[in-house]
């Protein structure tokens, strides 16, 4: 590995701060529980889609800077850890356009049960689960 | 007075709660080889499990977030995954080990062998897994478990001479037919035996399931701070039964029975009665708990809906999990490997582990984003600081250790 | 392009000089408010000269306890700087190459 | 990240390293390899003894007092393994060997008594009808003694403390 050439202390300036709310995508986003309406845990934030730029194409000056498209979950949990990329088709998104907050953690506006996200809960619910008896009762 | 009550309850579940097949054996393995000259590691150990459990409680109270959705959140998800992994492992060997432990008890109590124990102490566990409330479940076994204070009855009445044990307490020393790597291995696994991490998560994640908030804090550390230190003096008390009985008869622990013994010289059958409910209970509790908190690190890694306040079918992978983690544990008792093995190593895992553990737990009890001003006080953090140095240096020196001592033998 | 595209891989300069690794990438929440959330608008990378472990949080201003944790995270990480959206000219698999007039910011949070 | 690895790598080595440089530091000549099996025999049996000494005082229970027994037979099993597992380089290491083994053979011999005179139903010293078992309990102790005596006496010759 080359060592960096490190960049004068003078030469950092302080950054501009942005009007609204301000996200670090590791800090913030990254491996944080997300919840839906009712508070229920849907999947933990495994990556983050982003509307552009096309990877290793030359970024003409003056394009609009992407934003957040989807919060990622399933495969991509695994390529994360032990490196690779699964095909985009292989993606379970969760729409920005549900996200309703971010905090400690990520809350949806909608109902988890909506979502491609909870498909494995629904599967394991139905199939294994109801059919225990008492799996549908309160404890006691 | 309802509220005093709930105090009382509170800290006899936490003495309850506190031994398991871990502390069990390893004490009386200790108490028969060393002594009490590893006592000092009991009250460290104590201390360190009262600090962290408290401040897990406390994130987990005021921030709603269970310990391992801190620890993925915190560590990101490779660090993460390697913490599951480890922790998940440790958890499946403690399972094995409770339920063994279950069952070996009852062969005490009946003299049918404990292997056929087995298949009921399962399904009792997952029963009540299944269908019992949290409060419930925990409560009864914590209660039924203080039967083990036939042990501190026990010392009494084998009047022992105090001014010996308590200087081997207070001048430790390496007895003369045991090496200095043995000593530190067993000081480890004690350590590893009092600072479990499934305790952590366990406590942490009950409390989310009790649904804790601010105002319930003073009365959690109430519980913490007494029941926790007198579950330590438990513990103590079983090493020293060992140390006057089977110390002195030339006898070093390697059966449930053996640790039996001292109190039925004390106390009889009926001590022995008392001494078998309390190992029942204890290791019952234990059982749920960590079935429970296997099923709690998978979901809080993976995000999944998790929790005894729900319906099983509102958190179907989590109650799947716990179904799968004690077949598999059952399926590694029934390869007839010996439980109290499965204790020794499990333990000392756990000492491996821990440093993976507490490092999230500190940094997210300091983080104003969680904590708002409930952040940790100057003097908690330096203590805790001292504790993560602690065990990082016994999680470095544990497999060396063990290589170098053959596992203490 | 996903994030982790581009998290922990090399920055470069316009000259093919290494800087550092992509330890973050920072958002701000800015534009007209939609449904539920506003956009999330890309501000730019946080570049880090040493290997892009994570920071536990430390990055920002007023977290430092327990001391001697923060104190060695911020040292593992000192020299850390943020490059604006504007700046970047390509990134990719291969890494991120920018402007030959960027600017370095600084990178702790505010809050 | 490969930086991380190769550190993690590095650690990994040098545990398995200094780990077996302990273990070779231990690495113990003959008579204290005889030493663990020897010291499970001795705890074993010592064990049962004071089994059956609860037992006959009416403090241990017949399934406790059994139990025990059993547990501490399945020790000497794996203590006669390892014994049998162990290869005498040298003469005096053989005889060692072979009169130790005697005595474990004894040793069980006797834990097998001790567990079915435990096991019997008329096992209880003062309420069984059946005068037999009441005496069993006695003699299998003297079994017990006997074989503990011998055990050590050969402990102590071969310098086992």
């Amino acid at each position: 590995m080359r060592k960096a050439k490190p960049i004068p202390v003078q030469d950092i300036r302080p950054a501009p701060r942005p009007a609204g709310l301000v996200l670090d995508a590791q800090l913030h986003l990254l491996d944080r529980q997300v919840l839906d309406v009712d508070d229920v845990p849907v999947t933990t934030v495994d990556d983050v889609e982003l509307s552009g730029p096309a990877p290793g194409e030359p970024i003409p000056e003056g394009t609009e800077a992407p934003h957040i498209t989807a919060l990622l979950t399933g495969a991509v949990l695994g390529t994360r850890i032990f490196g690779g990329r699964p095909p985009s088709s292989r993606f379970i998104r969760i729409p920005w356009e549900v996200v309703a907050g971010v905090d400690t953690v990520v809350s949806l506006g909608v109902r988890a049960n909506s979502l491609d996200a909870s498909w494995l809960e629904r599967w394991m619910r139905d199939q294994i689960i109801a059919k225990i008896p008492g799996g549908r009762h309160d404890p006691e | 007075m309802k509220r005093l009550l709930g105090v009382a309850l509170g800290i006899l579940t936490a003495i309850g709660g506190f031994v398991d097949i871990g502390d069990l054996v390893t004490n009386a393995v200790v108490g028969s080889r060393f002594g009490l000259s590893l006592a000092w590691v009991v009250l460290v150990g104590v201390v360190g499990i009262c600090l962290f459990a408290n401040m897990s409680g406390r994130v987990a109270a005021v921030s709603g977030r269970a310990t391992f959705e801190v620890i993925r959140e915190r560590m990101g998800a490779r660090a993460g995954l390697a913490n599951l992994a480890a922790s998940f492992l440790i958890n499946l060997m403690t399972v094995t080990a409770e339920i063994g432990g279950i069952a070996l008890a009852l062969q005490l109590a009946s003299g049918v062998s404990y292997m056929l124990w087995v298949p009921f102490a399962l399904i009792a566990v997952w029963l009540v897994i299944w269908r019992v409330k949290f409060s419930i479940m925990e409560n009864v076994a914590g209660l039924v478990g203080l039967s083990l204070v036939v042990f501190a009855v026990a010392l009494f009445l084998l009047k022992p001479d105090w001014g010996s044990l308590a200087s081997q307490a207070l001048h430790p020393s390496v007895p003369s037919e045991e090496g200095p790597g043995t000593y530190w291995y067993y000081a480890i696994a004690l350590f590893g035996a009092a600072m479990t991490p499934y305790e952590v998560f366990f406590f942490s994640s009950g409390a989310v399931e009790e649904r804790w908030k601010v105002k319930d804090l003073v009365q959690s550390r109430i519980n913490v701070l007494l029941g926790f230190p007198l579950g330590g003096f438990l513990s103590l008390s079983i090493a020293a039964c060992a140390a006057v009985v089977l110390l002195p008869a030339g006898i070093s622990v390697t059966t449930l029975s053996q640790v039996a013994l001292p109190v039925i010289q004390a106390g009889g059958q009926l001590a022995l009665a008392a001494l078998l409910l309390g190992v029942v209970a204890a290791t019952f509790g234990a059982a749920l708990e960590t079935t429970l908190s296997s099923g709690y690190t998978l979901a809080q890694f993976f995000g999944w809906s998790w929790g005894k306040f729900r319906r099983p079918a509102e958190a179907a992978r989590f109650h799947v999990a716990m179904i799968v983690v004690l077949l598999a544990g059952v399926a590694v008792l029934t390869t007839g490997v010996d439980p109290i093995l499965v204790t020794e190593y499990s333990v000392v895992f756990s000492a491996i582990a821990l440093p993976l553990t507490y490092l999230p737990i500190l940094i997210v009890a300091n983080d104003p984003q969680y904590m708002g001003k409930h952040v940790n006080g100057r003097a908690v953090n330096i203590v805790a600081f001292i504790y993560l140095v602690i065990i990082l240096v016994a999680s470095v020196a544990a497999i060396p250790l063990m290589i170098a001592t053959g596992a203490g033998a | 392009m996903i994030l982790n595209d581009i998290l922990g891989r090399d920055v470069m300069d316009s000259t093919g000089q290494r800087l550092g690794e992509v330890s973050d990438v920072r958002f701000a929440l800015d534009a007209a408010p939609a449904q539920l959330l506003s956009r999330a608008r890309m501000v730019g990378v946080v570049v880090c000269p040493r290997t892009a472990t994570s920071f536990l949080g430390y990055e920002r201003m007023d977290v430092n306890q327990p001391w001697p944790l923060a104190q060695l995270l911020r040292w593992r990480h000192r020299g850390s700087f943020l490059v604006l959206w504007e700046d970047i000219a390509v990134m990719g698999p291969d890494g991120v190459r920018l402007r030959s007039a960027f600017m370095a910011y600084e990178s702790t949070l505010p809050r | 990240m490969t930086r991380s690895r190769k550190l993690l790598a590095a650690a990994l080595a040098a545990l398995v390293f200094l780990g077996g440089l302990l273990s070779g530091c231990a690495q113990s000549p003959s008579a204290d390899s005889l030493k663990g099996p020897a010291k499970e025999a001795a705890s074993a049996v010592r064990t049962a003894s004071l089994a059956v000494d609860l037992r006959l005082q009416e403090r241990a229970t017949a399934a406790a007092a059994t139990t025990t027994a059993d547990d501490m037979l399945k020790g000497m099993q794996s203590a006669t393994d390892q014994l049998e597992h162990f290869g005498a380089k040298t003469q005096d290491e053989q005889s060692l060997r072979d009169s130790m083994l005697a005595i474990f053979s004894t040793i069980s011999r006797s834990l097998l008594h001790a567990r079915d005179a435990l096991a019997a139903p008329t096992s209880a010293p003062g309420g069984g009808t059946d005068l037999a078992g009441s005496v069993q309990l006695p003699a299998v102790q003297g079994e017990l003694r006997t074989a503990t005596e011998q055990l050590e006496e050969l402990m102590t010759k071969a310098g086992i403390q």
